[in-house]
């Protein structure tokens, strides 16, 4: 479109390079608390890329969920289990495993984006349409389903019993490891 | 006018780039936006100080300037050729870059602060009206608490990353209440943008039919400051200065800064989701006033937040934990709840609107009364529980006490 | 509007840069990172193809939301393991804790 | 694209936010003197020097804050969309939003039950 604009294009880019330049701190970092800002660099990097998407709602999640959430999560895990900042070998099998990412990348690219190469270019329709927003998305959530429309009601149900499990499961794990701790001292 | 008029504007006016002109719109909307914490910031220092002054019974700066008015800028002045320690052991970068983060953050929330907006987009006065302004602001508030963990970790000090983790364990556990009390005006207004949320509330304000979850809002962002009753991030007799014991000069003040910003923001989004915003006596006939009636909302919040932290004492960090997890917290769900159980009986029963913005008070009259109803219930049934448990906990004070006195005169 | 085939490869690399980083890393707390940059990779797979194809249902993302959901039950489960594992044998390299292997 | 023409600005604000109060600190450090000495600059402590990484052994207690605060931030991403289409859906949607509500209620209670959200 005629409004392929600049910013547009810088806008990409930035995020591009804030997307991967995070994830290759992450990965390449020594100190997992740099790793843990790196992974938030990046994340954000990626809630830019969903704007650009016009996806603002799923933006706004991947910031709250992430940096508010996620990061504090590590950054407690990181604390609690410590001692290996000073670990001297960071990878097993460091250029098996590069060379074995960068076949996955070659592959990734041939087999998949090669046919979709210059394809999708999408109509006006597309570019210009109502992109579906958070009201749609939420009738969405609680809709039960019918032959033009697709519910999402049951995984909604689904992903809070999933969250409850997630939550019993991990406290059960964790207790269990104060309890032991407890159990040493005394 | 939000940032798209205003970038319409320029175009209009000669910049004839697109690019050009919605980069200059955008920079001038900034400024502009941005000005406003960053003055009331200065004037927030001093309104503090008296505020507490005379809450204390003292008088507070009244030396520099009339009134002490001056007193902020000789105390930048005495920050700005402060001798600035970064101790060796510190991580340099993040280091530096947690109290900027900190202060960005609270400046970002204003992003989407609506200032008036007069029945048409050309007459509002809005950074912009985001779709999802709740969240946006939850999620750019949640920076600020990494930017707490970033400073106690990268300070290399055991007592600055005991005190972030405090704090973060508090901040953390006090967003869940602040977040669904945020999803009942969501829910009233069928939006997150607060222009529509303040719309929604132009016959009957949401305090009214909520005040449940406005005083759930109001505590938890409270706590969201760390003002006592739960100003457990300074804690000085505990921590010595908690998270941001190695900082000095300027960077301490960007913390402090950043504090006392938040303080007023919250109030003002207080002002702007539950007490009708921009929304007063004359608005529709004088649209400018808007900008008065909101500072005007905001600065009574404001005061009351104020008021709040001079007269509670601190509480102990299990008190804060407990207050949260085990009042606040299921106060909140159930409220969620009861809330939307009877908005939407009434609303299928017919006697509720199901858009709040367009319909009159008439409608909205019988769906406030059930509203303020249940939450007089609720908050009768808490006040009971507490008066009972307070007369528990008398009652076996007393017993210790006879227990101890006896034992004593037995001696 | 930036071309489709840009996010593909930006995903992919974003993907393997994370498969890396899970295979190659030896703290188990950076292997869960990893994992959470591949899960990213793929939510703007997700979204990327909802826009360019269409845009008006709510399939993509309604698909990127509950990714992110199962993202963070993985990390909150990850991480507990994870610390249980250190508290117990004092050591986060998921290979040296191989009890269950016999 | 009047989405983007939105978030243009927004991604001005948080460009420009940091600059604000990068500038104060950026004329301090112009301004104010810089001598740092091996003492001054050590880890503020209690006067005696510190010894090795900083490093205490934290408890697993804030761990599982940190865990229940994600669960109920992750809950809101799909809740906030409930809210938001609630005035438009009936009340089967009332339904919907109450089990997941309640099954979450469920976590928290179990929470309560073994006592982790106590403060020890």
């Amino acid at each position: 479109m005629g409004d392929a604009s600049l910013s547009l294009i810088l806008a990409f880019i930035i995020f591009t390079i804030l997307t991967l330049g995070g994830a290759l701190g992450v990965v390449m970092n020594r100190n997992l608390f740099r790793g843990t800002i790196w992974l938030m660099v990046s994340l954000f990097g990626a809630a830019g890329h969903f704007v650009l998407l016009s996806a603002p709602f799923l933006a706004a999640v991947q910031v709250l969920v992430y940096i508010g959430a996620i990061a504090i999560l590590f950054t407690f895990a990181v604390m609690l289990t410590r001692s290996l900042t000073q670990i001297s070998d960071r990878f097993t099998r460091l250029w098996w495993n590069v060379g074995g990412a960068g076949i996955l990348f070659v592959v990734l690219v041939g087999t998949v984006i090669l046919p979709v190469w210059g394809g999708f270019t999408p109509s006006n329709d597309i570019l210009f349409a109502n992109v579906a927003d958070t009201t749609q998305l939420g009738i969405a959530l609680v809709d039960r389903g019918s032959e033009t429309t697709q519910g999402f009601v049951l995984p909604f149900e689904l992903a809070s019993l999933l969250l409850t499990a997630a939550m019993i499961g991990a406290i059960v794990i964790a207790r269990d490891a104060d309890d032991d701790e407890k159990g040493k001292r005394s | 006018m939000d940032c798209i008029g205003l970038c319409k504007l320029i175009f209009d006016a000669g910049v004839r780039n697109q690019e050009l002109a919605r980069f200059i719109g955008s920079l001038i909307g900034v400024l502009l936006v941005s000005g406003v914490p960053l003055l009331t910031v200065i004037v927030l220092i001093w309104v503090e100080r008296k505020v507490a002054a005379r809450i204390q019974d003292r008088i507070a700066p009244n030396r520099v300037g009339p009134f002490g008015l001056l007193q902020t800028f000789a105390d930048l002045a005495k920050l700005l050729i402060k001798e600035d320690i970064t101790p060796t052991a510190a991580d340099r970068i993040l280091y530096n870059a947690a109290p900027i983060v900190s202060f960005a953050s609270v400046v970002a929330i204003w992003a989407v602060i609506p200032f008036m907006f007069a029945n048409n987009p050309e007459g509002a006065i809005v950074g912009v009206d985001l779709d999802i302004g709740v969240l946006y602001f939850v999620a750019v508030a949640s920076l600020g608490t990494l930017a707490i963990m970033t400073a106690g970790w990268a300070s290399n000090n055991k007592y600055a990353l005991l005190g972030a983790f405090r704090v973060v364990a508090l901040l953390v556990s006090y967003e869940i209440p602040l977040v669904f009390a945020l999803i009942i005006p969501v829910m009233f207004a069928g939006s997150m943008s607060l222009v529509d949320i303040v719309e929604a509330q132009s016959h009957m304000w949401f305090i009214f039919m909520a005040p449940v979850a406005a005083l759930l809002f109001f505590t938890s962002s409270q706590a969201e400051t760390g003002r006592a009753p739960f100003d457990l991030i300074e804690a000085e007799s505990e921590l010595v200065a908690g998270f941001n014991i190695e900082y000095s000069g300027m960077k301490f003040g960007m913390f402090f800064a950043a504090e006392f910003l938040h303080v007023f923001t919250n109030g003002i989004l207080m002002a702007i989701l539950f007490m009708g915003g921009y929304l007063g006596l004359f608005y529709q006939a004088i649209p400018p006033l808007g900008f008065l009636w909101l500072g005007l909302k905001g600065a009574v919040v404001y005061f009351v937040f104020l008021w709040l932290r001079n007269t509670v004492p601190r509480l102990r960090i299990d008190q804060v934990m407990g207050f949260n997890w085990f009042f606040l917290v299921p106060v909140s769900i159930i409220n969620v709840i009861l809330t939307s159980l009877i908005l939407k009986l009434m609303q299928v029963s017919g006697f509720a609107p199901t858009n709040f913005a367009t319909s009159n008070l008439g409608e909205m009259l019988p769906l406030t009364i059930v509203m303020l109803l249940k939450d007089v219930v609720i908050i009768a049934f808490i006040l009971g529980r507490l008066g009972q448990e307070g007369r528990r906990a008398r009652i076996e004070e007393q017993r210790a006490n006879e227990a101890l006195t006896a034992a004593a005169v037995g001696d | 509007m930036i071309p489709l085939w840009l996010y593909l490869v930006m995903a992919a690399a974003l993907f393997s840069i994370g498969t890396f980083g899970m295979l190659a890393r030896r703290n188990g707390v950076a292997v869960l990172m990893s994992v959470e940059l591949m899960l990213n990779a793929v939510n703007i797979n997700l979204v990327a193809f909802w826009r360019y194809t269409n845009p008006t249902e709510i399939n993509g993302m309604a698909f990127a939301a509950f990714v992110i959901v199962i993202a963070a039950a993985e990390a909150a489960v990850g991480l507990a393991i994870i610390i249980t594992v250190y508290r117990n044998r004092h050591s986060v390299i998921p290979e040296e804790a191989s009890t269950l292997k016999g | 694209m009047s989405v983007l023409n939105e978030w243009a600005f927004v991604g001005v604000f948080l460009l420009l936010a940091p600059i604000f109060p990068a500038l104060p600190i950026g004329i301090a450090w112009l301004l104010r003197p810089n001598k740092p000495n091996v003492l001054k600059s050590q880890t503020y402590e209690c006067g005696v020097e510190t010894v090795g990484d900083t490093w205490v052994q934290f408890r697993v207690q804030y761990y599982i804050y940190g865990l229940v605060f994600l669960v109920f931030d992750v809950e809101m991403v799909l809740l906030f969309p409930w809210a938001v289409a609630y005035n438009q859906l009936d009340l089967f949607a009332f339904g919907a939003g109450f089990l997941f509500i309640f099954l979450l209620a469920d976590a928290l209670i179990y929470a309560w039950k073994k006592d982790v959200l106590v403060w020890k």
